[in-house]
């Protein structure tokens, strides 16, 4: 997987953040302040319109240019946190022009190693955590069976979508849901549907270059 | 939605340029979303930076000038602001004394605020963050996001503020900011939820026979829905709240704090069930606060805040300041 | 209807309770619902005295201190007030040097303040009235209730109270009052109808794609009804109403009001408008004031006040002031 | 007509008021600042419990504390103008304690000269002018031709009643309702509309009496 793979990803995700912009801020609404969508959404727009984003020549390039403009633009919580992640995964691959999926797969633990690190969030939080670790976990797994690319990626998007959807019966810990106690429960928390709809678009992103 | 707007998408910015037109003694950088006081840093004096999420003004713009903050960041309407505001801000204040940084606690600014600090320290300006943490509503425990930073903030600002003009140095000046965070507390209820203009519609429906209790300043509904109930009896709720936790008797400063769409008189119908509240507990409010302060949005409701003075406190209070919102002593 | 009150029957005075608790700087009289200054008539000083309904906070008791009022009187919601208040702030007031009483023009508080007035002169007061009516959404005739008094009465509060603080006589107080009305003019809008609290629904229902154009501050409809629009051209349409009337060049005292409901960030951004509108016209707007100043109860919407200022009366305008609402130099 | 038959109008008034409060209130709703009912209910109602009410033994004495309470206790336009009307009338009446016909017509006149004088409505202006004025004339008219006692007072209310339905067709010169303009027009005046009410309310006082 070169750059334009990653940046084709980078690029599937501004365009499902952004059909995805209400239905992320309704999530929010629920027991948020009504922002995620429009958060993400002018982030990753940010991204496309930096200049370094056309001209990264890596994969790790592209990743830390996404994170570094993502912590420029986004604000509030989600805005550090996918930075980092993005930031960490950038760095871990290196210059490495067509990274493995062993490289690809310790890139995603860096994010999650990053976004932990940061926010102190463990998993049954409620938060992004819910859907970015048992993504990796499965992304590994597969991966160590000798998966096939597009099978292992399948695994991570399917984990991060099942792991979304789990935070609904969560009762919020961290993040500003957390305010709303047992209220809290009954609904997705917004930045793990994020994070399942930007798993997902790597997923299509990767099966679209094979 | 209807909103005295241009575009949901410029409203900060549209704001920003009102501010600056109406306040020569701000330096609004509207392109960069800092709002500083003229003149440029204040030489051996600490910076006092702040920031939050636009939408609950007059917080922190407001407060920029004499005996307050030096600069304010406001981000887009409810979302923390970003690093890059932060570390500007940082920098333009920082008149060799080291700047403070009064952040809100809500994991949005606490993380912004905190990569601003890391990019200012490489730059070698001193940061310190004072995090404001006030809000009763919230249970406080080191496995969850923690209390959230209200009204607290008001007070804090106005303390350091003046002690920083006095040419106290940073590790004071903080310690004042934290003093007045521990000694402060607030809860807040909502009448009315408020609609963000890019978002366009109202954050949560409440009946017109029901109050959210325990609300924050972004428009989330609160920590319990209750019936209605006379001003009294929501004085009472939320002065229950704070006197589980603080004492309310002795000298006090307390602001009673309108969420936005509330108007006056009825702040001041609370105010009255406040100090009553308090006198009948041994309190005695000898500085106060009644008026929209830090709100959220056309949100009707109120919050309450509670600060236990010393005599030190109350000097610092009275001390003179100069800003677009609270104006005293010059 | 959800209201921050004990009860419909009892919002002025608990209201008025709330404001004496807060403000020692004031004297309030919650039975016969009369606000003073602290400390007795000013000998020699000529006594301010205003009022008019509730429901329009700050005014007039948040405008009652040092270099502005001595007294106000706050009648019933949208109610002005009886003979009987104005009679004994007058007296109250009253330093031997006369009173100014400072009406805005309604039938209502004009009639009052009329009976008040010869009553007083019968115990031997000097009283002189001025009638305010700076809106120009109303047409002036003779034939009419003519213009409504609205924004100027702030200006001409606060522009008399620094004149009669320097010790000018009753005729010279008044004057310059007059003068401020003559330079200024306001207009109206409306985003959302208010509810009285005795009367517990909306006064108008308004769809969420129309403006009330022209309103008045007791929540009545405007003299139009019109499509919502952006703050550019509802600050257009006021200017362009204002400015019909009375140039909008040279050096500007300019208001920009919240009825209420309307949160600061909506203000501001308002407020840009307005500069730019002025600046292209050749006006400076050298002194503003951007908030909730003369409102409707939690209505929704802005009022526009402009007033030409002449070098006396920005002189005026600057001088000290130490009220609940407004406040500088002191 | 004795002071008791002048006391039970008042008493009757304020009753007729208070049962009418809410419907003035949304009359002054549509073309005013909807306090009118509320502000004569609580005027009328401060007369009742004014000790001087209670104890005035003269018709003119009743109508004259009448008067005052309202003026010290109703405010806004409506206070000082009826304030007016039933002291002008109190006063007119002098210390009759039995005023016929004629002494009652001019008592009513003097109370419309003291609300013209005071307020410079006019007829036509939409205002309560335009019911107590064709009432007075109505009465005078009556008195004049003989009518009895309840004839008279029959046609004085009836006219009031013509006189405040009237006011609908009209556009506001005078009062709240002229800041309206146009849109004046098509509602009922709430100050015709109380004084028809009360106009009426005299009519079945002395009916009630005979
Ligand atoms: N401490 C945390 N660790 C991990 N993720 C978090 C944390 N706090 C919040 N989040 C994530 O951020 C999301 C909210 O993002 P967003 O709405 O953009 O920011 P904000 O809460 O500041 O408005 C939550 O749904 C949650 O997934
Ligand atoms: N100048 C006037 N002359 C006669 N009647 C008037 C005048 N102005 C107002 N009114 C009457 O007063 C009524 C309104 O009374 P009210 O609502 O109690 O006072 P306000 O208008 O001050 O709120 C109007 O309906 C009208 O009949
Ligand atoms: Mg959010
Ligand atoms: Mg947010
Ligand atoms: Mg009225
Ligand atoms: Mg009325």
């Amino acid at each position: 997987m070169d750059a334009e793979v990653f940046r084709a990803w980078i690029v599937s995700s501004a365009r499902t953040i952004e059909a995805s912009r209400d239905h992320l801020t309704q999530l929010d609404a629920a027991i948020g302040d009504a922002d995620h969508g429009i958060n993400l959404a002018r982030g990753f727009a940010a991204v496309l319109g930096a200049q370094e984003f056309g001209k990264a020549s890596s994969p790790g390039a592209v990743l830390t240019v996404t994170g570094s403009t993502l912590i420029s633009k986004v604000g509030g919580a989600s805005g550090p946190l996918y930075g980092v992640a993005f930031r960490r995964a950038g760095k871990a691959l290196g210059d490495d022009a067509d990274p493995g999926l062993h490289a690809l797969s310790a890139a995603l633990d860096a994010a999650l190693a990053g976004v932990q690190q940061l926010g102190a969030a463990r998993e049954g939080d409620k938060t992004m955590v819910d859907a970015l670790a048992p993504a990796t976990r499965a992304f590994s797994k597969a991966v160590a069976e000798g998966a096939s690319r597009d099978g292992a990626l399948a695994a991570l998007a399917e984990a991060a979508e099942a792991g979304a959807a789990a935070t609904i019966s969560m009762q919020a810990l961290k993040g500003r849901a957390s305010y709303l106690g047992p209220r809290s429960v009954g609904h997705e928390d917004p930045g793990a549907a994020s994070t399942a709809l930007i798993l997902a678009a790597l997923r299509d992103a990767a099966r679209a270059a094979s | 939605m209807k909103k005295l707007i241009n575009n949901p998408d410029t409203v900060v910015t549209d704001a920003l340029a009102g501010l600056a037109a109406a306040h020569p003694s701000l330096a609004v950088d509207a392109e960069n979303k800092v709002i500083l006081r003229a003149g440029g840093p204040r030489p051996g004096k600490v910076g006092l930076v702040s920031g939050g999420g636009s939408g609950h003004e007059p917080l922190h713009g407001g407060f920029v000038g004499y005996g307050m903050l030096d600069a304010a960041c406001p981000g887009e309407v409810f979302t923390s602001p970003v690093p890059d505001q932060m570390l500007l801000a940082t920098k333009a204040v920082n008149g060799g004394a080291g700047v403070l940084h009064i952040v809100k606690n809500y994991t949005g600014d606490v993380l912004n605020f905190q990569m601003a600090a890391e990019l200012a320290e490489d730059e070698g300006i001193d940061v310190v963050p004072v995090v404001i943490n006030d809000d009763v509503a919230v249970e406080d425990s080191l496995y969850t996001a923690g209390r959230r930073g209200t009204g607290a903030t008001v007070f804090a600002e106005k303390i350091a503020g003046a002690l920083a003009e006095e040419g106290a140095d940073l590790a004071a000046v903080a310690a004042v900011a934290r003093e007045v965070n521990e000694r402060s507390r607030s809860f807040g209820v909502a009448l009315s939820p408020c609609t963000i203009p890019a978002a366009g519609k109202p954050t949560f429906e409440l009946a017109d026979t029901e109050v959210e209790l325990g609300i924050g300043i972004h428009g989330e509904p609160g920590r319990t829905r209750a019936p209605m109930a006379p001003a009294s009896e929501l004085a009472a709720v939320a002065l229950d709240a704070i006197g589980a936790d603080l004492p309310v008797d002795g000298d006090l400063l307390v602001m009673v704090n309108g969420m936005g769409g509330t108007p006056l008189i009825e702040l001041y119908a609370l105010f009255s069930e406040v100090s009553q509240y308090v006198r009948a507990r041994g309190g005695r409010i000898t500085r106060s606060l009644v008026g929209n302060y830090i709100t959220s949005l056309e949100m009707q409701g109120f919050s309450v805040t509670v600060c236990r003075l010393s005599g030190a406190l109350a000097r610092l209070w009275d001390a003179p300041v100069e800003t677009p919102a609270l104006r005293w002593g010059r």
